[in-house]
């Protein structure tokens, strides 16, 4: 078959591709399940057939540049992300993470001692000797803490305004989720990144903790912080395992290359970031609408409080327990 | 030979071009894409502020979502662009050459923060130039890797003349070096050109211009002009 | 794999517990004394004893330099036997292999001169070196396990085993095997080349105390007599075999002729070849009972020289081992 | 040094491209240039340092070390123009050059070039081509044509990308430094003056000379690609690379007669002896045929070659003026509105939480599989039949330990067997999804089968598995008391989820 010939009887299969992508194209990407029908797949693998053919009888190259672009431009779209689906995200809430989790527990406990640690040396050393505080923060930051959390003090007591809430949720929502994030960025630098954030994050929670308990702010700090704890203290360990992860696979690769291990402990720790986003968000919106409500007795508080943290382990402990992946 | 390309082969046996983009282009994209950032803060700042507290709230969040996300998004639903890369052409792929997923996406925004450190993107800047893929830390951790875009196919420019077969059957590399010669030749200077023509005249039988005509003549053939 | 397990209840066939254990032992030993002189490749090693206690004979497939002649010596040593190794010719003649008649002038009589085929292990060097009529030569003798000068027929001491070599290189000027001869080796064995670790372990192994590169078989340790190799051989041969294992046998073979891929598949000695060979895999494990497991792990050397590829397919590079990998995946394992 | 011989891919690229290969080349050489640059750059800077300490002024170092920096940077390009046309240079031999290198042009260039945009495009020109006066100024003018804004660009980029490397190393080295060293705010940056303390002018000089040490030959790399590609443009090197090739490869396939070749040994020699001119200017192969010229005349006078590109691009026309307004008590109604909405946001927030507790209490039943870690549908069904085995859950009895005892006991030793290797299977294939093929023989299914279940179980399984294939293919009873074993701990192994 010549050329010409050849051309002439596939022309009607490359424009119909061509079409095809310009569709999709046009689209921007929302809705690509085209992509995904049986007649695209067909169509490109018939145009990588050609383009074989072509480059074998070494047709013009102005033909094989033609079908090389037209392969490169349906390569990405056929290849292109598949949107999450909605069961994937149910199964990875219903048990994925939880037996994300419990398959690295090892680095679970890691974390969780190099952030427990040190909160709970901190805090009883603050309980007992209260200078102790300004090793970390100035007296002004600490008069702050004081004036917040001190039942004398004019914010207690004042139910809190919905604008006051919002402002806060997305406080808590800039600030500390940021800070899961970056707990997990850290663990790019040999891990060191992730221990420094969960040691200093511990120091700074024990520290603060210990302090108001001394002070005897016991019923305007517990209840406020008992209820959100479970989610956002858990999140920081978490975000800060997945760090520990990523510096792991680099220090010690094992049988594979640096790089690859990297690659692959990524892929692991991104998923658990997922969890730790849900986490942060749910503790966000806890601490901005719930934490905040003053006209609940401290009790209430403490069992609402005491429920969420058991919520919080029973999740981790038995759901997805004969999860296969 | 050393080369900026990277190979990649496709599962269907087809080999994929990627060129990877360096420092500069890269430094210029994330510029636009602060740049960008910074103005919708600006225009969301002043519009939320006569809101309050709640204004300022929404603006805490949308700060959060942009700082993070506004990179993830876009390079999902623009397939691999966000607007500063499409500026200056570029675009994200993983590392074998499929449009950036979302895991990898997320993996290489987060870990910009550790890019960005001490100052101003300084770790990543010494990544990327260690590295030949041009890589920074997101990018080795993620299994991705920022190239620029395929330019859209450019129909050859060829003197139009008859075409004429060549004496000897030629390759496919040596067809492109004829026709590549035939769409340059009039930006060569003329002497140059009779000088490049000179070099095949065993194959063309002929020096200098009619040289340079008797090429031009097989770049038409080799275009399809038979 | 299966753990060695001891028989129980009541034994039905005639070899004892004790008797089998005993011959599995051996086996093993030889084993462990032929991977001392032949490092790294221990599945190649497991399979020539496979085919020594099936009385078989192997086609060896390898780049040269890969140590079988060492092979070959180390096994002869492990049984005490006799070694003898013909580099195969375009010259070389059939009685070059087998021995001829001569006339002896001071007593006035033919005498029968044996040739190198009169040795326990014989290794052919180079096999499709040689013009057919020599091949045919060679194979006869392991079919018949005797050697006819004159009209007079001589048995060749047992155990006889030929390992003939083929070299996959260079295909110039070589007559290959027809299918049919190559039917008569029980398997085909391919050395490929060792793993880095071992290969500095076989450097070092063959460096130290020695000079040159002589090959080096004193580590190896003769364990038995050539006669128990026979012994051995009549206990693999009585295994007890499943009439469901030999049809699953069969069912392999009888696949191989009509999968696709495949332009001429196993003929009927291909699925005996299987039984024989499972049978000595299921005494190297201990057990006087073949199953299924014995005769796919066996598949592959067994078919593999029985089988030739569609031409387009070969053109493409595909091996005969992927083929039957994959065939191997769509064949029934037995039922009930 | 012949083009044929170039060690890179020649091909017309894009500006930027090409920096990016000068910036590869750099990594790829990184030891021919570094070694003789880090030998010179650390002598001259160990020297400089001692001068400015005698002299007491710390700060002339950074701009002396600043303002020299195209003196030694011709190393760096003088190593890097041998590669790439296939020299292989050994540090001495570069060293060896290094006088000369640094007579090459007068001093007093330095003073001016240092201030030029386009140091590092320029500066092959100057050093390799060796020409001089007019013919350089012109030569410089048609290289400058398209390439000159990326050269400048690429200077600003370096100049920018020097500061940050210069303050990750500061940050990095003053990391190490006690924090009790008082340093002002405006200082930690900059720290050249007296008034800072030495230990940190020492740091801030080690980051800046490290800085530079270290981008200066990327930078110089860069611009030397940038170079090779315009010539590449104008001269059409990868043309000529490629023809050369071919008639190479004709020459050997022999299907060209050799009388026919012309001399073909066309070098382009590039180097400090003194370039000779560039071939474009080498003009020895007259116009034979002027007809032909005329042809070309008018095909490149004809439509195509006068085309004019034609480029779009959006401008902003009027700026937008925000119109603003003032009124205070336009503001205090739209704070009034923020805690409107406020009160509305957190109620959707709410009432959202709430529907999706609600929507989980509705779906609880699902909720709660997943919970307990049964996957709503399996991804693969799972297998109905295993060598002739029947496993699908249905058709077991529900307790297959007791069944199986049941059997064994009644001395119906192979069905009893039978029945536990097969519930075995169906178990580990529903719950564990391992996918278990027709093709499987019980060694196979070992295998699988061990990969995914704990030491126990797996123990167990083996057991099981040699049991089986003794009373299935021997026909041998294994002893009673086994047996019964067997079938008692089934329920340990297998039964765990119904």
């Amino acid at each position: 078959m010549n050329q010409q010939d050849f051309e002439q009887r596939n022309t009607p299969v490359w424009t119909r591709l061509d079409e095809m992508i310009q569709a999709i194209g046009k689209r921007h990407g929302k809705d690509q399940r085209d992509a995904k029908q049986v007649e695209f797949p067909h169509l490109y693998r018939q145009v990588c057939h050609h383009l074989a053919i072509a480059r074998e009888r070494q047709y013009t190259t102005h033909l094989i540049d033609r079908l090389n672009q037209l392969m490169l431009r349906s390569h990405q779209y056929l290849y292109s992300a598949r949107a999450g689906n909605f069961s994937r995200v149910m199964q990875f809430i219903g048990g994925g993470f939880p037996a994300l989790i419990r398959r690295e527990q090892r680095l679970f406990w890691l974390a969780m001692a190099l952030f427990v640690l040190p909160a709970l040396i901190m805090g009883l050393s603050v309980y007992f000797w209260p200078e102790m505080i300004y090793t970390l923060m100035d007296s002004s930051q600490v008069s702050q803490f004081d004036q917040m959390y001190s039942p004398s003090s004019p914010y207690i007591g004042r139910e809190r305004g919905s604008d006051d809430d919002v402002l806060m949720f997305g406080f808590y929502i800039y600030n500390n989720i940021g800070i899961g994030f970056r707990t997990f960025a850290g663990g790019m630098l040999y891990g060191l990144g992730s221990i420094f954030f969960l040691f200093f994050n511990g120091l700074h929670i024990g520290a603060v903790a210990g302090y108001l308990t001394q002070r005897g702010y016991i019923d305007t700090f517990w209840p406020f912080v008992i209820g959100h704890g479970a989610f956002e203290l858990t999140a920081i360990v978490f975000a800060g395992m997945a760090g520990l992860k990523l510096g792991f696979s680099m220090l010690a690769p094992g049988r594979k290359t640096r790089l690859t291990a990297l690659i692959d402990a990524a892929r692991v720790s991104i998923r658990i970031v997922y969890g730790v986003i849900g986490m942060l968000v749910i503790a966000a919106f806890l601490e901005a609408f719930w934490s905040s409500i003053k006209s609940f007795s401290p009790e209430i508080k403490y069992i609402v409080g005491a429920v969420l943290w058991s919520m919080v382990l029973l999740y981790f402990i038995f759901a997805g327990r004969r999860h296969a992946d | 030979m050393l080369d900026t390309y990277r190979e990649i082969e496709t599962p269907e046996g087809v080999e994929l071009q990627l060129r990877p983009a360096g420092p500069i282009v890269r430094a210029m994209a994330w510029l636009v894409d602060v740049l960008l950032r910074f103005a919708i803060y600006m225009v969301a700042g002043i519009a939320l502020q006569i809101f309050g507290r709640f204004g300022m709230g929404m603006l805490l969040i949308i700060v959060f979502l942009l700082e993070w996300f506004y990179p993830v998004l876009f390079e999902i639903y623009w397939r691999g662009e966000t607007p500063g890369k499409r500026w200056l052409g570029l675009r994200v792929l993983n590392d074998n050459g499929t449009p950036v997923s979302w895991g990898p996406s997320l993996i290489r925004n987060l870990l910009r923060a550790v890019d960005f450190l001490p100052l101003f993107n300084g770790f990543g800047l010494v990544t990327i130039l260690f590295n030949p893929d041009f890589k920074r830390l997101g990018d080795l951790a993620a299994g991705t890797v920022v190239v620029y875009k395929d330019k859209e196919t450019h129909t050859a420019l060829v003197p139009e003349t008859d075409a004429h077969t060549p004496p000897i059957a030629l390759r496919l590399e040596e067809q492109r070096a004829v026709i590549n010669f035939a769409e340059r030749s009039q930006r060569l200077t003329e002497v140059r050109a009779a000088e490049l023509a000179d070099i095949v005249a065993p194959v063309t039988g002929s020096q200098g211009f009619a040289g340079i005509k008797r090429l031009y003549e097989m770049a038409n053939w080799f275009l399809g002009k038979r | 794999m299966n753990e060695p397990t001891q028989p129980s209840g009541v034994d039905k066939s005639s070899i004892t517990p004790d008797k089998l254990a005993q011959a599995a032992a051996i086996a093993n030993r030889m084993k462990t004394e032929i991977n001392k002189a032949f490092i790294g490749q221990e599945q190649v090693v497991e399979q020539i004893l496979l085919a020594l206690f099936a009385a078989g004979h192997v086609l060896i497939e390898g780049v040269p330099g890969l140590g079988k002649t060492l092979l070959v010596r180390a096994l002869a040593k492990t049984f005490d036997g006799s070694f003898a190794r013909i580099q195969f010719t375009p010259d070389l003649m059939p009685s070059d292999v087998t021995g001829h008649a001569m006339y002896d002038l001071k007593s006035d009589q033919f005498r029968i001169r044996k040739g190198p085929v009169f040795t326990n292990l014989l290794l052919a060097d180079e096999i499709n070196r040689a013009p057919a009529k020599t091949q045919a030569a060679l194979l006869e003798c392991m079919q018949e396990a005797q050697v006819t000068i004159e009209g007079q027929a001589m048995p060749l001491p047992p155990p006889f085993m030929t390992l003939a070599t083929q070299n996959p290189i260079e295909q110039e000027g070589t007559y290959p095997l027809p299918e049919a001869q190559l039917d008569r080796f029980l398997l085909k064995i391919v050395i490929g080349y060792p793993t880095e670790q071992d290969e500095k372990t076989m450097i070092t192994a063959v460096t130290s105390g020695q000079i040159g590169d002589t090959l080096n078989v004193s580590a190896v340790n003769a364990i038995i007599k050539p006669a128990t190799i026979s012994t051995v051989q009549q206990i693999v041969s009585s295994l007890l075999v499943d009439g469901r294992v030999s049809e699953y046998a069969v069912r392999i073979a009888r696949k191989t002729r009509e999968w696709p891929g495949i332009a001429m598949g196993a003929g009927p000695r291909g699925g005996l070849a299987l039984i024989r060979a499972a049978r000595a895999k299921a005494l190297l494990a201990g057990r006087d009972f073949v199953t299924p497991d014995d005769i796919k792990d066996v598949a592959l050397p067994a078919l593999r020289h029985r089988i030739s590829l569609a031409p387009e397919l070969e053109i493409e590079g595909h091996k005969p081992d992927d083929i039957l990998g994959s065939l191997l995946e769509k064949v029934e394992a037995p039922r009930k | 040094m012949q083009i044929d011989k170039v060690t890179v891919a020649i091909r017309p690229r894009d500006s930027w491209e090409a920096v990016d290969l000068g910036l590869r080349m750099n990594q790829h050489w990184w030891k021919a240039i570094y070694a003789p640059w880090l030998i010179v750059t650390l002598a001259i800077s160990a020297a400089l340092f001692y001068l400015c300490w005698e002299m007491q002024m710390l700060w002339l170092y950074v701009l002396l070390f600043w303002w020299f920096k195209p003196l030694y940077s011709r190393i760096p390009l003088y190593v890097l123009s041998r590669t790439v046309f296939g020299q292989q240079l050994r540090t001495l031999d570069s060293l060896r050059a290094v006088p000369s290198l640094f007579m090459a042009a007068p001093l007093w260039r330095l003073l001016f070039m240092r201030l030029s945009f386009i140091r590092s495009f320029d500066m092959p020109v100057v050093l390799l081509e060796g020409l001089k006066g007019k013919e350089r100024r012109e030569r410089m003018q048609v290289l400058h044509r398209n390439s000159a804004s990326t050269a400048a660009w690429l200077t600003v980029s370096f100049f920018l990308f020097q500061l940050l490397v210069y303050f990750t190393f500061l940050l990095l080295i003053v990391m190490f430094i006690p924090q009790d060293v008082d340093v002002k705010q405006s200082q930690i940056l900059f720290p050249f003056t007296a008034d800072v303390p030495l230990l940190w002018r020492i740091s801030g000089i080690l980051a800046f000379t490290l800085s530079i040490v270290l981008l200066e030959p990327y930078y110089i790399a860069a611009g030397f690609a940038l170079y090779l590609n315009r010539r590449t443009l104008l001269e059409g090197w990868d043309i000529e690379i490629a023809f050369h090739r071919m008639i190479d490869r004709l020459r050997h396939s022999g299907s060209i007669i050799s009388s026919l070749l012309l001399p073909l040994c066309m070098t382009i020699t590039i180097g400090l002896a003194g370039m000779t001119a560039s071939p474009a200017h080498a003009s020895q192969a007259a116009p034979t045929a002027t007809e032909a010229k005329q042809t070309i005349k008018t095909i490149l006078q004809s439509a195509e070659f006068n085309a004019k590109e034609k480029r779009e691009y959006y401008r902003q026309k009027n700026p937008r003026k925000n119109d603003k307004t003032n009124d205070s008590d336009f503001l205090r109604w739209f704070a009034g509105v923020g805690q409107y909405l406020a009160v509305v946001f957190k109620a959707i927030l709410i009432i959202l939480v709430i529907m999706l507790l609600v929507w989980l209490g509705i779906n609880h039943a699902r909720w709660s599989g997943w919970l307990r870690g049964m996957r709503p549908a399996p991804k693969l069904a799972a297998p109905t039949k295993l060598f002739g085995l029947d496993i699908r859950p249905e058709s077991l009895p529900t307790d297959i330990a007791a069944q199986a005892l049941k059997l064994w006991q009644a001395g119906n030793a192979r069905q009893a067997l039978s029945l536990l290797y097969r519930g075995a299977l169906s178990r580990l294939a529903a719950h564990e999804h391992i996918t278990l093929k027709e093709s499987y023989t019980e060694g196979d299914c070992l295998r699988v089968v061990t990969r995914v279940v704990s030491q126990d179980t797996r123990q167990y399984f083996t057991r099981l598995t040699t049991a089986w294939q003794h009373i299935a293919y021997a026909k041998r009873t294994p002893e009673f008391a086994d047996g019964e074993a067997l079938c008692r701990q089934f329920a340990a192994h297998f039964e765990v989820a119904t």
